[in-house]
């Protein structure tokens, strides 16, 4: 079952425009996989007819909630956050390829930085990693302080520095700064690294790790149509084409894509 | 499952166990829907364009959201006929009852006869639907989908060809689509597809510039319903071959209303992004509607508003 | 009411001092929203069509719904030249910032000349909306607006006598709209005014029959939005008279969707169903929509989208 | 004011398929007037787009309560049926000509004949009446005795005699039918008709009683636009043009009309 209805447990502002939602639903026992999302339709009718990709923040797999944060843009997450207690939410989920956990070994350490509202998938993977031995350290750029969402949550889970564009919280500029800065996260001392944010923030990070050969993994965003890698709405181009595959879908071959996979 | 002679439709010598299949290009090629159910369900698949060469496409993004629809301009990408006859039609053959249909584009005409000549020597087609109103793609210069003498031509040279009965798929932008149906029964088709999508456009107030990257893009889904039942009750009235019908269907009752216009059978495209089940759904829920309304059978029902 | 030049836009010479006014056949003559608002407010008005002799309209139903839109069959009901002149337009008079602009028909040539003369003569018109697109009445055989020789010929005709600037509404039922577009701006035209409706249809699954007495009817609403921006977009870079934008406008955003196209100010229909207070609603809000997205003025915005 | 949000105080089924919807609002302390209708959105979004016209059935102008009874038909009253109490609902209204009660006089009897779902504007109709001191009479037709509204609503306000057409409540037949037996309801035992149904039902109506010169009024639907005058949508051809005038607009000329004005 990949369809199914959630019903929607509490839906909050935590910051100006972005809204932590949880639901509970049967479906919701199969998202084990931090970095998948689910197809969210917001509202019953058919303006917004598409659904909405949104990622999994977090996972409760035994009473099977799960958390979204996610931050109004348009008419879709309008309606979604207007979203009660007790309300019926439809999803298609858990999508697409996530983030690559499988092959960590006890003892590694892995860098995951976040930007804006790319930081939530981060928060199940940094707990997903813990489990397993990983010793995690996030990177989390806002553009402001008032914009900086679940600090605490990841603070929990291993050490958080934030940096802010203007400053006016944690550390001033963006987070590629931060990791030439006395950290301590030079590229010698992680062994992986995973992402998600905006466009430019993932540019600068393939630019500057793809030519060291670390090991990295960054999940990208798309318009969709279908969310299931039927319609190729949501397609990006590979670096070098293997097998012939000039091009990956986002949907369901991504959205996390390793490093130098894809051109950005 | 049981023979259902209420939902049987006969279409240009295909004999399908109910009128509905996914359309072309939003179904890929079954592989992904495969997963929600049984696609032995569905009365036939219609699969992604194919073209002679592999095609890229457009540049992202390809889709965009309107009040009840939705823009694309995905641009025929496809892996080219070779890896389609050596990799997505065999695939489809596990699927023992379903018809399928491939839809063929191209540049040129002797792009479409190529390869509409090599997918209907694949064992598994039922029948091709040349898509001459793909509204994406600069076809030479030439929009076969729109000139009746063209249209014609095309279909002529392909059927010449098929070993399969041959649909053309039409396009509604056009100030009067009846000559260019008469003209493709006349070279020949088996049967119609009406109708692909309408040419729109979006733009994003942000960066002021359209929002899908090929500027306009096809408009599908709910919202062009009407026009889609106009042009196939106008049609259906002119011609004598046969007409699967689409645009915007969501449910059983709106299949029931694109038959009444004239459609033998009818492709659900958009919907099946809303809903992975919508097809089955349909076929479901179609008896109950028939009941309701009367209707002993679809093919009784074909026509019957105009009838 | 406080002058705002950055909502002002200029249009063939008019001087309006919002883009905001109701689009022909959905807000009558005025009469019955004035009991809502006062409509001053408006940049504009666009009456009902206006015929040479009286017209009773189209058999009942005239109208049905469909996903987001709606379909008319309205039949351009009118009580004639003479009682528009006697009675409607001396009624607007008691609006004195309020720009009116007549929607004419016709069958023939010679129609819409008469009515264009005598309508452009009233102390209170300030243009002439052609209408050379309605979908719902049979032109005597002649569909003026799907042919550039006619469509010309009666723009040339009208202007020839006409006192005010001369709109000509163009029908989005054709396969290219540009051609169409270019003869009437060479034909004189002052401006254009697009799109009128698509057509389409209905059926009531229970009769089996249309929905709407006529037939089929005009699609207008949320649905037709993206034909007509994109039309909108193609015409507006190849002509160079003002266009009014219409064509399912629900909101401020849309309406600055529109004048990114390529509209030098817009109608809204349908919308006035839903909320008869949507034209003031829009205009209250467009401002603080234009310093959201940057825009300083509504003239700087015209046609940003493609320029 | 003639648009505005009321509140949804209950939402009820009563019989298969039909409703009991109440709702307060300011604009209900205007609704005065038996016979006129709101035009209802029905839901926020684009599908349905249009209002649907809907009766008043009671209001109580002190506490500014609507009272609509609604049978679902499509896809507008499915959505208004699933109203629950405390939501808002967007009124215009009260919109057309209700019937007209100002010229009736103390000591008349009136015929109050309804049809179905056409029954419900007659509550309202009678209670003004009865306050007027004029006695009312109902005779209100059927299909069958399961969809059988507001017998004991209208039995406080006047005899009523239910009709069915399969006999399995009250009388068995058309409510025409009733006039002709025993039940001295013959021309002379009242003085003014007022009438809500079904077209067949109205139509008989006019055709009996427009030759005799009664004075009656029958409440007419059509399928609408604006609902307030503005699209000629809602038209019907009057019988005898007077001052030049061949059409009647059901929403703002109607929905009543004096008996053999419209052609049915
Ligand atoms: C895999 C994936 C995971 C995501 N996870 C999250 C998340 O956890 N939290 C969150 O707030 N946002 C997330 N997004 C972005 C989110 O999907 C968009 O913000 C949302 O679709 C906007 O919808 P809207 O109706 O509010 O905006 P509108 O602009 O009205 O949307 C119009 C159309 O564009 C699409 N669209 C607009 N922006 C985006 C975008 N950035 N990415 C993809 N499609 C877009 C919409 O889906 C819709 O089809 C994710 C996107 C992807 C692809
Ligand atoms: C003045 C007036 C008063 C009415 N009062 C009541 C009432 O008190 N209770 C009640 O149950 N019904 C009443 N009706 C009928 C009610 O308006 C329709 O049943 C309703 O509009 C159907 O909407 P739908 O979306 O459920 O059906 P759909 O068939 O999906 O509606 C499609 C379109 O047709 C229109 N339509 C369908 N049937 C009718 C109809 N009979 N009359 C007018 N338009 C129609 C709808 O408004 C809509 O625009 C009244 C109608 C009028 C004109
Ligand atoms: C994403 C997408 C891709 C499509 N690709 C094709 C295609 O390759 N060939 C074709 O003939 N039609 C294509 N179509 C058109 C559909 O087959 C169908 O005619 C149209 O979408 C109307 O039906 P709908 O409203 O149910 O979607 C595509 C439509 C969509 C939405
Ligand atoms: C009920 C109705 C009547 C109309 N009558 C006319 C008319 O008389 N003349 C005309 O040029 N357009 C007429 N139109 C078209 C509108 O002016 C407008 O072009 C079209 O409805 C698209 O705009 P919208 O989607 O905002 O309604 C009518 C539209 C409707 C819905
Ligand atoms: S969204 Fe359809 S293929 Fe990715
Ligand atoms: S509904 Fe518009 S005039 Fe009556």
């Amino acid at each position: 079952m990949r369809k199914g209805m959630a019903t929607v447990l509490s839906n909050q502002q935590i910051v100006d425009r972005v809204f932590r939602l949880e639901v509970q639903g049967d479906l919701i026992g199969e998202m084990t996989w931090p970095g998948q999302f689910v197809h969210v339709r917001c509202g019953t009718g058919i303006d917004p007819l598409l659904r909405r990709p949104i990622s999994i923040c977090d996972v409760n797999v035994e009473e099977k909630i799960l958390t979204m944060v996610y931050r109004v843009e348009g008419h879709g997450t309008k309606i979604l956050s207007e979203s009660v207690p007790g309300q019926p939410l439809d999803l298609l989920g858990p999508l697409g390829q996530g983030f690559p956990i499988d092959e960590r070994k006890e003892g590694e350490h892995a860098l995951l930085i976040g930007g804006g509202i790319g930081v939530p998938p981060l928060y199940y993977l940094g707990k997903e990693l813990v489990k397993r031995g990983v010793k995690v350290t996030y990177v989390i750029g806002f553009g402001t302080a008032s914009q900086v969402i679940l600090e605490d949550e990841l603070q929990s889970v291993g050490t958080t520095y934030v940096v802010t564009m203007d400053g006016s919280a944690g550390e001033k500029g963006l987070v590629t700064d931060v990791l030439n800065e006395g950290f301590n996260l030079e590229d010698s001392a992680w062994d992986v690294l995973y992402s998600c944010g905006p466009l430019p923030m993932l540019k600068a990070l393939q630019d500057r790790f793809q030519p060291t050969g670390k090991e990295g993994y960054l999940s990208l965003e798309q318009r969709m149509g279908c969310g299931v890698g039927a319609c190729l709405a949501c397609v990006c181009q590979t670096q070098s084409p293997e097998n012939g595959k000039k091009y990956r879908k986002v949907c369901s071959d991504g959205p996390v894509f390793p490093l130098g996979e894809v051109k950005l | 499952m049981i023979d259902n002679q209420r939902l049987a439709v006969s279409l240009a010598g295909l004999n399908l166990k109910n009128p509905v299949m996914p359309a072309s290009g939003c179904f890929g090629f079954g592989r992904e829907y495969a997963e929600f159910y049984d696609l032995n369900r569905l009365g036939a698949i219609v699969v992604k364009a194919t073209t002679m060469e592999e095609r890229l496409g457009n540049p992202v993004p390809r889709v965009a959201e309107t009040p009840g629809g939705m823009l694309n301009a995905i641009g025929l990408q496809n892996p080219g006929v070779d890896e389609v006859m050596k990799t997505e039609l065999p695939y489809l053959e596990q699927f023992k009852d379903l018809p399928v249909i491939v839809n063929v584009a191209g540049t040129e005409i002797e792009d479409y006869v190529a390869v509409s000549q090599r997918v209907s020597e694949a064992p598994n087609v039922s029948a091709i639907e040349l898509n001459i109103s793909c509204p994406n793609v600069k076809c030479g210069g030439i929009t076969f989908g729109t000139d009746p003498g063209i249209a014609g031509e095309l279909t002529a040279a392909v059927k010449k060809v098929s070993k399969v009965p041959v649909f053309v798929k039409l396009s509604p932008n056009v100030t009067d689509i009846v000559p260019i149906a008469q003209a493709v029964e006349a070279a020949g088709a088996d049967g119609l597809s009406m109708i692909n999508t309408l040419v729109g456009m979006r733009l994003n107030l942000k960066t002021r510039r359209p929002i899908i990257a090929n500027g306009t893009g096809g408009l599908s889904g709910p919202a062009i319903k009407p026009v889609a039942i106009r042009m196939i009750y106008q049609v259906s009235q002119q011609v004598n071959i046969p007409i699967i019908g689409m645009g915007g269907i969501q449910n059983a009752e709106d299949v029931l209303e694109f038959i009444m216009a004239g459609a033998s059978a009818v492709a659900v495209g958009t919907a099946n992004f809303v809903d992975p089940f919508v097809c089955p759904n349909i076929i479901d829920e179609l008896e109950q509607k028939m009941d309701e309304y009367g209707v002993s059978s679809i093919q009784e029902l074909v026509g019957a508003g105009w009838k």
